[in-house]
């Protein structure tokens, strides 16, 4: 497994992510209903169709900035909602981060997951145990970051970043709403998984697999 | 779950075709951009008054697009706040010169997204961009620390009254004024005796047992402040208006004279709406609120919830004189 | 069920209070007998004219009184024509010396009911009184030996126009031969998706199951023709159409120009009804029928029943001038 | 048993047949759900109430026709719907038939039911066998009749007339509208019960228990 994320990676993980999106879709809407208005499967899963059809668009695989800040345009301009920001944001950000290159080194994939992260937070002005995507994306990207310094390889890292992000999600449940929503629940929102948390998760997932299996097939 | 659509994702689309259809004198529906304009644009200097939000709130917000209200609407999904490009478009076409307020609904996505649109239309534009939000809901604890309150039935209020401020030929900042105006001086509570189903979702998107409702509920169908067991009208209006009469007291003083209004949630019949009014107005009375005008109706809705909404809004001559001025819009219209 | 009421047997008088309360300028509610007038009577002179029926069908007819339309309405308990001392009282009251037309939709009650209020005001008050009846719905079989068809949409249009007649001055038989007009030339077609509860009832009327409609339905939720598996939009508003214009063309002729109303039954909410309309809009440009004028939303009620009615009126110049002459009333307002 | 039912019989008769709505009520507007409107059971009973109280509110019994006017009046002011003018329109013939005396001989009886059926027929312009109340209506009538007719004492025709009203009753299960509401639904209302004919079906046993236990504690 080579430490290097190339651009052709970058697209299954996010072909990927889509792809368990529009399966989980039903369920991120459901997780929705409880806390919220019963749309976030649709919501993402509608802009991450629309990020697929922008990467199928491009004969030549434009370099990792472009490509990542073209789907966090098409998320921007096809979700609305609290998610359509958010993730756009994120993307947009990680984009800005990677510039113009063909592959990234993993220190350079934790410098672009902090950029996105840090877009997240400016965007939506939420902090961590707020009950949000926040609860996952923080321990996602402490943890890639956290593991990198530990000196691990880039496989374990980015399998730390996923876990992390799946407890995080796990751990929202037991959390009171203040942004989003949910907030409007108060104490109700106490004993539900938040939806945005539960996608973020996904996307954590999505890039262990697809960045180890596309590195070494396994 | 049973509605007279098509597809699920083709909703927002083919309704707004059949807005334009149904309106021709009165609307413009650009249906790539999913946004209502007015078929004749406002003259020059007329500082344009947007809004727009998920779509499933109708007439809200396109049926209040026309003279005296807005000049444009933008339409999102069902429940999902229009994307920044959309409200970008429709700044760039509403603006006459004079400037473009924004009157956003305090949720999360909507404020994200008219956000991203006013730095947008910042940067490639030039247009002048004033959002105001609306955040009356007191079914939601206001607090610097969460998403705050929700954005109910005083926008409907707001657009009607900062349209006829903008009509006047008051300039950006009066307008935008009135607009906050019009928000800190109104409050609202709503409450549910049956869920919403989003198309999308396919169905209820909460379960409400025969013999409950939901007192505090929100306009997507948000589970409200408490759950509890089905009671006359008589004590489902005092559950709305005392907690309005509280804030509005504890907010902004003594309240007089209020524009009083009883929404429906969409598919509670007229006939329950003007029982609940008649409620409503007989609490105010014993409470020494005198209702100078009124509004009862389905004007902003949840789909096809059953239930109310009611909105006090504390007003003085200058919101009387601006919500008696003409209108006409197919939501809403008198005068004209 | 869930209602916003207190008990059932005041839901109307408290309904009436609630509008009462709730248009103060505009009309004056006798809740003991259970009229609806104007505010301001017509002046001497002017025919008046007048409908009623049972309650829970709002806006139809208290919300259609004011200048341009009725001069007053009579409520019937729920889904119960009113009964002959109302229609006495409310005749005596409007006339204005140049006689008085009963818009009577056709059902049973509500034709013996009128009828021997008729006979009594002819006996007791020396008011000169036509009837005219409407019977626009093509769900039904028309026939000698039978109640013959429902009144339904039409009575809604014919309000309108031949309120626009009375105000013109037209003498009694000229704004009978109005309503005549418009329902000769009107023909209308409903579905429910759901039933309605009456609130003495308790529970509803009749069972849907969840995969199935109701097409032809009544708006006192009498069955309909047939019950189909649900539909798209667009198969719906054929399955209402065809009917119509079938029926239209054997009675009446070619149809050119037509006022296309898409009515809600009161629990489907506007984003679907503009959706419909979208679809009715489409298959008459299809069809060759021009639509001169709309009208869309939930103005012929049946309680909380979800689904919607279509009506066509074969227009004239004369009738679109009517229409669109100005209207005040609570449910239906415009140039005024 | 006498043979002459007095101004108290009629309006026990009267107050039975309001007692026995208002116990059928449910029934009857659930008829009325399968082939109408769902509201005759709370209309007549409405009406029958109305009727209770103007005989309650007259301190002196007044004379026959007087009173069932007055009875008719009430169901015409208070119920409305087809059953309203009916039933009122019955009351009313009846009235006019029966004239001012304190007490109806057998045949005065059966001229004022007669007076009463063809009232309701010029009313309503039905005919025998469209499924209305008149199904019962007219067997009840033409049954009391046919009894006196043979020299049958009082007690058995009345007893005859209200066999009749329930035979016609059950005998509308089988038959298609033809007028009313339940003629909307052609072909389809087959197979259900008038409610009309159900309510006359209980006007006339009311009769029959009334006017015969009113006379001989039967
Ligand atoms: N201020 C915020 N910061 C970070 N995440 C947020 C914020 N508000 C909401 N979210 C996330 O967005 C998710 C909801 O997304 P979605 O349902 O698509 O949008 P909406 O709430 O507008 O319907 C929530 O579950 C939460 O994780
Ligand atoms: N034309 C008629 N002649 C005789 N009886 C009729 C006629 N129309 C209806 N009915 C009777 O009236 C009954 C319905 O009464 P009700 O439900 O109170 O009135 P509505 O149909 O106005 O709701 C029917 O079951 C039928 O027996
Ligand atoms: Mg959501
Ligand atoms: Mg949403
Ligand atoms: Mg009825
Ligand atoms: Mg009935």
């Amino acid at each position: 497994m080579s430490e290097i994320v190339d651009v052709t990676t970058l697209r299954s993980w996010l072909i990927r992510f889509a792809g368990d999106v529009e399966e989980h879709a039903a369920e991120l809407t459901e997780l929705d209903s409880a806390i919220g208005d019963a749309d976030h499967g649709s919501n993402l899963a509608r802009g991450m169709k629309a990020v697929v059809s922008v990467l199928a668009d491009d004969s030549t695989p434009p370099s990792i900035g472009p490509m990542l800040k073209q789907s966090g345009m098409a998320l921007v301009s096809t979700v609305g909602g609290a998610s359509g920001p958010l993730y756009g944001t994120f993307f947009l950000r990680m984009a800005t981060a990677a510039g113009e290159c063909d592959a990234l080194g993993p220190d350079s994939l934790a410098a672009a997951f902090r950029a996105g992260l840090e877009g997240v937070v400016a965007r939506g002005k939420a902090s961590a145990g707020d009950k949000t995507m926040l609860d996952a994306l923080i321990p996602a990207v402490d943890a890639f970051e956290a593991a990198l310094g530990e000196g691990k390889p880039f496989g374990d890292a980015i399998r730390a970043a996923a876990d992390a992000a799946e407890a995080g999600r796990d751990a929202t449940t037991g959390l009171l709403a203040r942004k989003g929503r949910a907030s409007y629940l108060g104490e109700r929102s106490v004993g539900h998984q938040d939806p945005g948390a539960t996608s973020t998760a996904l996307l954590f997932r999505a890039a262990a697999t697809t960045m180890i299996d596309g590195e070494d097939g396994k | 779950m049973k509605k007279l659509i098509n597809a699920p994702e083709d909703v927002v689309v083919e309704a707004l075709r059949g807005m334009a259809a149904a309106h021709p004198q009165h609307l413009r529906v650009d249906t790539a951009n999913r946004i209502v304009y007015r078929a004749t644009p406002a003259a020059p200097g007329k500082v344009a008054l947007i809004s727009g939000g998920g779509s499933g709130h109708e007439p809200l917000h396109g049926g209040f697009v026309g003279p005296g209200m807005l000049d444009a609407a933008i339409a999102g999904e069902v429940f999902t706040s229009p994307v920044p490009d959309q409200v970008v478009e429709a700044t760039r076409r509403a603006d006459t010169g004079a400037g473009v307020v924004h009157i956003v609904k305090n949720y999360t996505g909507d404020v994200m997204n008219f956000e991203m649109a006013a730095e947008i239309a910042a940067a490639e534009t030039g247009v002048e961009v004033v959002s105001v939000i609306t955040d009356d809901d007191v079914a939601v604890q206001d607090s610097l620390y969460t998403a705050g309150r929700r954005g109910v039935g005083v926008t409907v209020l707001a657009e009607k009254i900062a349209g006829a401020a903008a009509e006047q030929g008051r300039p950006l900042h009066e307008v935008a004024d009135v607009v906050r105006r019009v928000n800190e001086n109104g409050r609202s509570m709503g409450m549910a005796l049956t869920s919403c189903t989003v198309p999308a979702a396919g169905r209820p998107t909460f379960d409400l047992p025969e013999h409950e409702m939901e007192i505090g509920v929100g306009i997507h169908g948000e589970p409200g402040r408490r759950r509890v067991p089905l009671a006359p009208a008589k004590e489902v209006a005092a559950m709305l208006l005392e907690p309005i009469l509280e804030d509005l007291r504890t907010a902004v003083g003594d309240t007089k004279d209020v524009i009083a209004f009883v929404n429906g949630m969409g598919a509670t019949p007229l006939l329950e709406l003007y029982l609940m009014y008649g409620e409503v107005s007989a609490l105010l009375a014993k409470a020494g609120v005198n209702v100078v005008r009124s509004l009862v109706g389905p004007y902003i809705t949840s789909l096809d919830m059953a239930g109310c909404s009611v909105t006090l809004l504390r007003v003085d001559d200058d919101l009387v004189r601006l919500w008696d001025a003409p209108v006409n819009t197919p939501g809403l219209r008198w005068g004209a």
